[in-house]
């Protein structure tokens, strides 16, 4: 059981500096609420981990806008002039990982594993400075796990035991944050009575939860 | 998917064109398939509906269906690139761990994506031009890493560069050599031995074709036309 | 689409000395239909992946008993004590594999990955042989990829693009070892039409089923 | 769970009730918890129903309740040993890579795993006996190098051989020292130093304990008694 919070009573819970798992795809299953309280709140020094840094006026084009951010680990930043602009100013340093290492690299963290053996990358610069190992004559690149202090993450519903279901392109990212954030803060858009969410639908067991988000007035 | 389209004469046909029909042809029926942002994605417009083809946009949805109608927008459901997509009956939503599972996985019969540049060896980069455009990789390397086959589609010239070349000089997107590749002007295959000219485009003779490419091309013998339209 | 098959027909499939990952946790999840038919085909010197051997007289014991296995590679085997005898006897070769460790390669096995590298079986004889990596000054054991020529596993309802839903602990090894086989076959206790399972509640995707079977009579 | 056995005179406790008792003690509302099969699953009847306290099955179900009422069992609703069980309001179901993910990602609280030995660097033995009984690890290994406790619920001493010993004979289960152990005798907690005895059981000298144990005891000071029942 855990009472819903107001975003600003969530967005003061993230301190300056924070490394932040945000979810979303392009926007899409991105917690805007959560992230509208941080730019209020004024947040600086954060490094986010997602998928893309969406566009701006939307998602974690906020942050970027804003001046949020320090540093980010992103697959993807095309469509988003701005942080193409503040990466090559030096305002903001850019890494980039491929999207399945990303994904699994987050999801090591999250499951206790030492890192990821892929071979996408190999012979590309994402290769650059890294460990590899061969298994069975293939040679393989050690990724390193990442976690985040906070998983800021947004669900299609919760329940008020953190349960939590997603909708379909709004997944992405989401369920394998929930996993690999410290604290883990959801921005689900319906809450619902304990018990109304059948076991075999929850996408993320509420222990994983540590705060939610009160719906949207 | 569009009758109307299909029909068209192929006189008609812009550059794009060509190259999305000649591509739809590569996609057998029952196939799972994942469609690049740009071009790639303008394939599924030649693809009948009753071909039970599964599309996979690697943000989440197995079985993407076409732009709904206006005011039928579900804010949940778009494609890689964003776009608003619909869902055919018999579609999944997966998380990203699930969805490049299946690329990587090999579970992905084919893969559909832009290219900068493809060289001799038939290695492909297409995700960034140092100090000029860095975009990211997205999927890109895990979908060349992974799919079963990997076609690129793409103009044959940027402005009058060419676009296959001996050696890529952009950062490479993987190693592995590609399936095929399909501009309006040639269809090419990567080879052990280098690159084959299977099919030429549309009135297009095989001395243009060796005009606007600097890598070295193999010609064996009568080269075909394209069938499309 | 594609058409629900007879259990003599898809035991027919699975050739003598096949490796197979067979879904279930000590008998629930299992595909008993299946295992019923190839135990009345006379299937041999197969190997199987699963998380146990069940008990005698249910699921995977029924194929020890039948004198159906060579090998298993299985993280528990206390409550079947026919395969624990064959063990001792010579006749059937078991690996054990911690559980959490087990899972994972399986799971690396069906998405590409090189292996897993994780803490588990450090200083046990788990180790023994096994290559070991160092990342950020944490050891780590380096476990292999494990594939199968088959996946046999149970769902609670498929439909006919072969979208799969489970139950509760009847999940188990399932939704994993649907990644990791080469060719998946599935018995489903229902089987319903195409819509009927919304795609959030598609646990495994269609384009991972080769083969279902049809209802039980 | 339940009232009447919760208000038996301690006289009349059997050692695994003892045990179950005092390990009950340590779990903390709002916990995330795993029994493993046998006398650490005797555990749960010692929790308050309203502890908010959610216990984890490695084979798939977090929120796992009492055994069902007979004619009530779900054959898809089973514990880690194979007993019927059901599933608390706010239940979710699991496979087993996001079981162990939760295990190995140091998400669970607590684990409460029986023993075959314990010994003086806090390592447990707990999976096989070499010629005799090979059951298998099951879950035991990530169990215990993953959660944030690892408790060892077990009988002092097996027939009259000590099961608190310098070094273990029998196979590791892991390298990671455990948090606690309860048996009937002793609560023991393996520091840095060594093995501390923190309290007696009901009725039970500290020579008596120290006389059933091979490994070195240290003992400093006053040992209270385990206060229970």
């Amino acid at each position: 059981m855990r009472k819903a919070i107001h975003p600003e009573d969530a967005a003061a819970l993230i301190p300056d500096g924070a490394v932040v798992l945000i979810g979303g795809f392009m926007g899409v299953g991105t917690p805007e609420r959560l992230i509208d309280a941080m730019v209020a709140r004024g947040v600086r020094n954060l490094t986010f981990v997602a998928n893309d840094a969406a566009m701006p006026g939307k998602g974690i084009g906020k942050l970027v806008t804003a001046g949020c951010v320090a540093r980010a680990i992103v697959s993807h930043i095309g469509l988003n002039p701005e942080i193409q602009q503040k990466m090559i100013s030096g305002e903001i340093a850019v890494e980039l990982v491929p999207q399945g290492t990303l994904v699994e690299r987050i999801r090591a963290g999250g499951v206790g594993l030492g890192g990821v053996l892929t071979a996408t990358g190999i012979g590309t610069p994402v290769e650059d400075g890294k460990q590899t190992i061969e298994v069975d004559g293939k040679r393989y690149l050690v990724e390193k796990p990442i976690k985040g202090d906070f998983a800021l993450i947004a669900a299609q519903h919760a329940d008020y035991a953190g349960n939590l279901e997603y909708s379909l392109t709004a997944h992405n990212f989401n369920p394998i944050m929930a996993l690999s954030g410290h604290i883990v803060i959801v921005e689900p858009e319906m809450i619902v009575p304990i018990g109304v969410i059948s076991p075999d639908a929850v996408k993320t067991p509420g222990v994983l939860v540590d705060h939610m988000l009160t719906r949207a007035a | 998917m569009n009758a109307d389209v299909m029909e068209r004469p192929k006189a008609a046909m812009s550059p794009k064109e060509i190259i999305a029909r000649r591509v739809a042809q590569e996609i057998k029926p029952g196939m799972l398939v994942n469609l690049g942002i740009g071009l790639p994605s303008m394939v599924a417009n030649y693809i009948p509906n009753d071909a039970g083809v599964f599309f996979q946009a690697e943000n989440g949805v197995i079985g993407l269906g076409a732009r709904p109608p206006e005011g039928m927008e579900d804010p949940h459901l778009t494609d890689a690139g964003g776009g608003f997509v619909t869902a055919v009956p018999g579609a999944a939503s997966i998380d990203s761990a699930m969805s490049f599972g299946i690329i990587r996985g090999g579970h992905l019969d084919m893969t559909v994506l832009g290219g900068l540049q493809v060289d001799e060896r038939g290695c492909l980069a297409n995700w960034m031009v140092p100090g000029k455009m860095v975009p990211g990789m997205g999927g890109a390397m895990d979908l060349v890493a992974g799919a079963k086959r990997v076609i690129v589609a793409m103009v044959h010239s940027a402005k009058g560069d060419p676009k296959i070349v001996p050696h890529c000089t952009l950062p490479l997107t993987a190693l592995r050599r590609v399936s095929l590749i399909v501009t309006e002007l040639a269809v090419i295959e990567p080879t052990h031995e280098g690159l084959v000219l299977v099919e030429r485009g549309p009135g297009v003779s095989v001395e243009q074709i060796l005009a606007e490419t600097s890598a070295q091309i193999i010609v064996d013998g009568e080269v075909p036309e394209m069938r499309i339209g």
